[in-house]
């Protein structure tokens, strides 16, 4: 090998490290200012307290709310979403309508999370009248992860090998019995995870509960389904973009210091469940 | 554990068999020589009855050989013993003719003494009757040390041949009406002459089987 | 323990674009191990999957009749799991199921309703006749997929079993194992025709000939010729079975 | 009598079998048919919603100005600003982002590479708010220091925007790149070839469909992202076409976001908006579209 | 597309040389005769030489066999050619053996005139000679027609060996001096015999190689 | 064209957890075809791989010395990339590039910066060699992948062939193939050896005892016998190297 051609592999890979440095520098940037500027607003007071106008109380309405507003949104989607994926992948038959539909299914999944918190602005806000309530924000988030379960369900459950789905109907189970014992049995941590992952993107947006669920600083829990609820998106951006005092940027801080740290959570399970099944799949 | 354990039973059962038909073949030349001096065409009878036998089974070790070697893809020693196991099966086969022949000689020359007292053609008879049973422990033992001398041995079966010859050869010139008895004895010891090289051939292919060499003994 | 018998079989794939086999009339005596052979793509995988209905998974079409026992599968009376269930099924690479071994031979049973006190029993009973229990009775409860393709196939095969089959169906079962797993394999198949039919397909004809007392040739769709083994093998009738079989194909 | 021949007498056919089979299958079907409608429905529902606006036609698309208050509506520069803003970030992300992937898929020692990967995931998923939050606390704050200005830019948006496209980029290039089988690059490495020869004339034209997906997908996302580029790019009133990279501007989702909170019921401006958004999902829509093609063709291949 | 060429080719060859020996074993039992009635020692004393060539040409044909069986995995019609080819070298052999025994008869008696002109010997040489020609027609033709009448081929040959024993036996009465040449010539018909049966073993295994059906020629 | 010589060569995976060769002493001479044989994961393809050090890939550490043509390959000083340029390999599956045909012959040569003008007769040359020309010379443009396993493994043995080595290595050539496919690459193995020196890796030991002049025996890592092909199969030595190419393993 000529020298010339050993400087640019050199070059090219210091390139490479800087790279990859660069990309990790800026979860640490972004995630470590959060935290070093939000620890100080992190008290007992403020995990339970109720907010008081911009700058006051605590943001345990919001917390809450955002479980709920998870919560919701998982129940609708889920079962349709694992459903469609099952149907999709085992039952339908191969051919055009359901090659549209797939189609059909993956553009909703890119839409802008934006355009669907509009829809649900518009439709379940205002002609179904609902308001602007828990259940317009659940549904709305909902409708947003559902191609996402769908898509993520049908992917955990493709990775199946057809190996063993032939094995199963050799040894004469039927269809459900194989699709229940072999199936779902060995794509379950993926649909899981995928669940996970969408219930993480549900927790972290912004704009749908912003124009279906509630304006951030509500002072009370939900009675009902059909009550307003706060979340910690919201009540971060109304703060960073609306406060301009010391403590409103610090509750700001705080709040999105509880998020990340839900959202961690939720994204740790799935990451980790994710790993353990592809190894299995793999073989170990 | 134990593989190919189809195969391996299978070449045992082989061996035996080869042993069965050498026993047979050697039984066959000893009773012929036996019928002979006893002038007992009964026993003669019953050789060349069960010559069919021997026929038998070396069709049916042939055909053995021939399956495990399509089949079972054998190498080294097996396959040496499986080839050595085709090859002495015609000797065999030979040597129990050659019995044959001698009991179809028993069977014309029964009726009239011998022209005189056979010695040497029963020492003949014995020294083959040694060497195939030699070849047949050689073979089942995978042991060469009693082969080894065969040539010799061998030799010493010409030597008796070459003398019985000789002997007869003045009988007859001196007494004409013993030639149709001397001829057939004659002949009777050729076949044993001839048993004596079959046993020759045995043993090298037994050698062969046991060291991977070819060594020729004649 | 049964007779299969086809009747003009032909299968189609792909809206009938490909026609896989071709008036297929075939014979299969039980308590026999009869062997496929013929170059790849002549339908042997196809023929064999016609047995069990399996076919349909890949979207063939059927024709003609394939009796067993009498009855014909394809008559739309059968029931497909009852049939799966007579017609067992071991495919070319090993495919358990990624869970223990257990679990894997007790599959079969479970579906199909067995009680679970005597599970154990028939999973050990299972796995000896698939000349397996000696070496896994001690790790029952290991997953499948830690063992080596021998043992991996052998656990196939002692699955198979636990759903008490009557024809087992082998497509290729050797070809991704290395020489003694298969001489283990072939030793079990020996074992195995005493209770039940097989059907075994295979490239290697030392193994056929080995195995099977009946072989059929196929090529390109068509059964070219059936019989015994050894006279097919040693006294082929047709001209391109015997081109075949030593080796002056094409 | 073993085991098995009592369980051959065993009769294992139990009648319900089937009708709960059909019974299954037919609930999988409606519960499938339900999301699908939904689907179809929140799409023909924003067309149908948008239509007014549409109508206004070549006003509408080709239209230069934004202006709700004086009732025009033109997205012309809407767009124009949505992708200058994208298309930045996309090709700051695709320096940064392709490297990585290759670093991380073919030269990275194991340990580094399991700090980066979860690092690379969870960057995914970060709510945008956050980072927007960080952004406009930080770099807005520093481009105003630095290089004066509002601070609130294009160039804030972009850096921005880099950063949560860089895992999408990042994430599936490197699938694409480990799924070109390792057979190719040991046979390359046995001609003689280096390192780095084959990654880059056997491992990368081979992942080269899965890459560019990957940029496509990361410019759909840039494209549709939201409240992180909402808070730092700046939002004037009246958009214009920026001169430099310093300049505030208006993307398609911040007006969405912005003008949902005030618009009037029933209103042009509402319809105006609801077409924002079609016009959004439609050009999501056609980039995941090729992206989706272009993997397909990638794994056909 | 000729498949496995390499195979095909060694088959070929494989065949080639077992002809060619059986040519020579045909050259050595003519030329034995031969030499017999011309009372040829040189010729005699080449046949004994050559023999050795015969010799090597069996060992090597049988080493080939065994690597194509234990290598290629012959099949059918190509396991049976194989098989075929290994026995019928050990009769080629055979045949080449008793032509070296003649010979060395041939030098033995070369020194004084028959007691009896020749004309039975060499009508059974003739006949043999017959019967190895078509053998070695048949194998290289793998047309069995000519040889499927062997039985009564062989037939006529032993009769004419009775005929020529029953000759020599009066002659040996009627003429002690004669007994000796006599004695020889009884031996050179016997193998002469012996040469028929040996053909037929051969004729017997190339019907096995062609249609694969047993039968047996005596 | 070149000697091996290996010196105590060992060879480690994972942290030195897996022994996989042990003190390995062989000689393998120039224009002869060497086959190794031996028992699944008893070492051999280990062995072929540190040949041409392309088990670094697999994270091994080997110790010992390997040395071709007087020069030992592992001390620290011995270029890699040239050293595979002379020690050309062949994979168990056919791993052609997926381009055409005639790039992928092309790709070792411009790699090594062979000039263009001279690339179609070394293209040309490099697939006669391979036998595989004839079947290809209309079809260059096309995608290598379209072709049949047979045809694929000629075209990596063109691909080898194309950068000039000494010496080839071929990992289980023939084990994805089907006999006919096969019997057309050992005909070409014996046509290489009078160019090549060749080592090749072997589940069949018919096929060793076909193709090969001299033999290697491995078991658990250890080279248990190593000799002429005819000797060790007719006469092999040792006890464990009867005990298994006549196959009474274990
Ligand atoms: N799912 C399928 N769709 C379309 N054609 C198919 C399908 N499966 C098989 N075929 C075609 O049917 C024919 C028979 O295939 P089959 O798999 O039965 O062959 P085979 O004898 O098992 O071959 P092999 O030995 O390679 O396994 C082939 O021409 C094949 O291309
Ligand atoms: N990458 C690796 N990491 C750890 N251990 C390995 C690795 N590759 C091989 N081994 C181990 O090294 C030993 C030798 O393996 P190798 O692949 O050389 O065997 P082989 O003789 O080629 O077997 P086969 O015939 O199955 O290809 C085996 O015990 C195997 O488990
Ligand atoms: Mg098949
Ligand atoms: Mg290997
Ligand atoms: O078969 P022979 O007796 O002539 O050796």
């Amino acid at each position: 090998m000529t020298g010339n051609k050993k400087i640019t592999e050199k070059l090219v890979m210091i390139g490479m490290y800087v790279a990859a440095f660069i990309t990790v520098a800026a979860l640490f940037t972004v995630v470590g200012y959060v935290y070093v500027k939000g620890i100080g607003a992190i008290s007992l007071d403020f995990l339970l307290d109720y907010p008081y106008r911009l700058e006051f109380g605590g943001i345990f309405p919001q917390i809450v709310g955002t479980i709920y507003l998870a919560a919701v949104c998982l129940l609708f989607a889920v079962p349709l979403g694992v459903a469609s994926a099952i149907y999709l992948s085992e039952y339908a038959p191969d051919n055009m309508i359901t090659g549209t539909v797939r189609f059909f299914v993956e553009c909703l999944a890119g839409i802008p999370s934006i355009v669907i918190g509009l829809f649900g602005l518009i439709f379940l806000v205002h002609y179904l009248g609902l308001g602007i309530s828990l259940l317009s924000g659940g549904l709305t988030l909902g409708f947003m992860i559902l191609p996402w379960t769908i898509r993520a369900s049908e992917e955990a459950i493709k990775a199946v090998p057809g190996s063993y789905r032939e094995a199963s109907l050799a040894l004469g189970a039927s269809k459900w019995q194989t699709i229940r014992n072999v199936v779902l049995k060995n794509a379950y941590p993926g649909i899981i995870s995928g669940i996970l992952l969408g219930c993480g993107k549900a927790i972290g947006d912004t704009a749908i509960v912003l124009f279906t669920a509630g304006s951030g600083l509500e002072w009370f829990l939900p009675m009902a389904i059909t009550d307003p609820v706060g979340s910690l998106t919201v009540y971060t951006y109304i703060l960073a973009t609306q406060a301009h005092t010391e403590a409103g940027i610090l509750r700001a801080f705080g709040a999105s210091l509880v998020l990340l740290t839900m959202f961690f959570m939720v994204t740790v399970t799935a990451l980790y469940l994710r790993n353990r099944y592809v190894r299995r799949m793999s073989g170990w | 554990m134990a593989v190919r354990k189809e195969y391996i039973e299978d070449l045992e059962e082989l061996k035996e068999k080869v042993l069965r038909m050498g026993e047979l073949a050697k039984v066959a030349a000893d009773n012929a020589i036996k019928a002979l001096l006893q002038r007992d065409m009964e026993l003669a009878s019953k050789i060349l009855k069960e010559n069919s036998v021997i026929d038998d089974l070396e069709f049916e070790i042939e055909n053995r050989c021939t399956r495990l070697i399509a089949l079972q893809q054998p190498m080294a020693v097996d396959l040496r013993t499986i080839g050595t196991c085709m090859k002495i099966i015609t000797d065999l086969d030979r040597i129990s003719d050659l019995a044959g022949d001698i009991a179809e000689i028993v069977l014309q020359i029964a009726d009239e003494p011998h022209v005189k007292p056979l010695i040497d053609i029963p020492r003949m008879s014995e020294l083959s009757q040694g060497m195939i049973s030699d070849c047949l422990n050689a073979f089942s033992e995978r042991e060469i040390r009693m082969i080894e001398d065969f040539s010799e041995r061998d030799n010493v079966i010409d030597a008796l041949f070459d003398q019985v010859r000789r002997e007869l050869m003045t009988i007859m010139i001196e007494n004409p009406r013993g030639i149709r008895n001397a001829s057939h004895l004659l002949f009777v010891a050729l076949h044993l002459e001839r048993i004596g090289d079959h046993a020759c051939n045995i043993a090298s292919r037994i050698i062969y089987m046991v060291t991977g060499e070819k060594r020729k003994l004649e | 323990m049964s007779t299969i018998e086809t009747r003009e079989l032909n299968v189609y794939y792909g809206d009938e674009k490909v026609h896989a086999l071709k008036n297929v009339e075939i014979k299969i005596e039980k308590n026999k191990v009869t062997a496929l052979i013929g170059p790849s793509g002549c339908g042997k995988t196809t023929f064999l999957r016609s047995l069990n209905r399996l076919n349909e998974l890949l979207g063939a079409t059927t024709k003609g009749k394939v009796i067993i026992d009498g009855k014909d599968i394809y008559d739309g009376k059968e029931d497909v799991i009852q049939l799966r269930k007579r017609v067992g099924m071991v495919f070319q690479h090993p495919n358990p199921f990624p869970m223990s071994i257990y679990d894997n031979v007790a599959y079969g049973p479970r579906i199909h309703g067995v009680k679970k006190k005597e599970l154990n029993g028939l999973v050990e009973e299972s796995l000896r006749k698939a000349a397996l229990w000696d070496e896994v009775k001690d790790r029952m409860q290991e997953i499948a997929l830690k063992f080596s393709g021998g043992q991996q196939q052998r656990l196939c095969i002692a699955r198979a079993l636990a759903v008490n089959p009557e024809i087992i169906l082998f497509d290729e079962p050797c070809s991704a194992l290395d020489p003694v797993s298969t001489a283990k394999i072939e030793a079990l198949l020996r074992e195995l025709k005493h209770e039940y039919t097989i059907v075994i397909v295979t490239h290697n004809m030392q193994q056929a000939a080995r195995v099977s007392d009946f072989t059929a040739f196929f090529l390109m769709g068509e059964l070219i010729e059936f019989g015994e083994t050894k006279e097919l093998f040693e006294r082929p009738r047709d001209k391109r079975t015997e081109d075949y079989i030593t080796g002056r194909f094409g | 009598m073993g085991v098995l021949e009592r369980v051959r007498i065993f009769k294992f056919w139990k009648m319900g079998e089937s009708i709960k089979e059909r019974l299954i299958e037919k609930l999988l079907f409606l519960l499938s048919l339900s999301s699908i409608l939904i689907v179809f429905f929140i799409i023909v529902f924003m067309l149908k919603e948008g239509l007014p606006a549409f109508a206004l036609g070549g006003e509408f698309f080709f239209g230069m100005t934004w202006h709700p208050a004086t009732n025009q509506f033109g997205i012309l520069i809407l767009v124009l600003c949505t992708f200058i803003v994208g298309i930045g970030a996309l090709v700051l992300a695709t320096i940064i982002g392709i490297p990585t992937a290759v670093f991380l898929a073919e030269f990275s020692p194991e340990w580094l590479r399991n700090i980066i990967k979860p690092c690379v995931e969870m960057l995914v998923g970060i709510p945008s708010v956050v980072i927007g939050f960080f952004g406009l606390m930080v770099l807005v704050i520093f481009i105003r220091d630095t290089f004066g200005g509002w601070g609130e830019s294009i160039l804030a948006g972009w850096i921005i925007l880099a950063i949560m496209t860089l895992p999408h980029v990042i994430s599936i290039s490197e699938d694409a790149i480990r799924a070109v089988p390792k057979a190719y690059k040991e046979a390359s490495l046995a001609l003689g070839a280096t390192h780095l020869q084959t990654v880059t004339r056997v491992i990368l034209p081979n992942a080269r469909s899965g890459i560019l997906a990957s940029l496509i997908l990361g410019m759909g996302n840039a494209v549709g992202e939201t409240m992180a580029v909402l808070m730092v790019i700046g939002n004037p009133e009246i958009p214009f076409i920026p001169e430099s990279v310093l300049e505030p501007v208006r993307v398609l989702t911040s007006t969405i976001v912005i003008e949902a909170a005030y618009m009037i019921w029933g209103s042009t401006h509402q319809h105006a908006l609801i077409a924002l958004g079609v016009v959004l999902f439609v050009i999501v829509a056609l980039l995941n579209a090729i992206t989706t093609v272009m993997i397909r063709k990638g794994m056909v291949k």
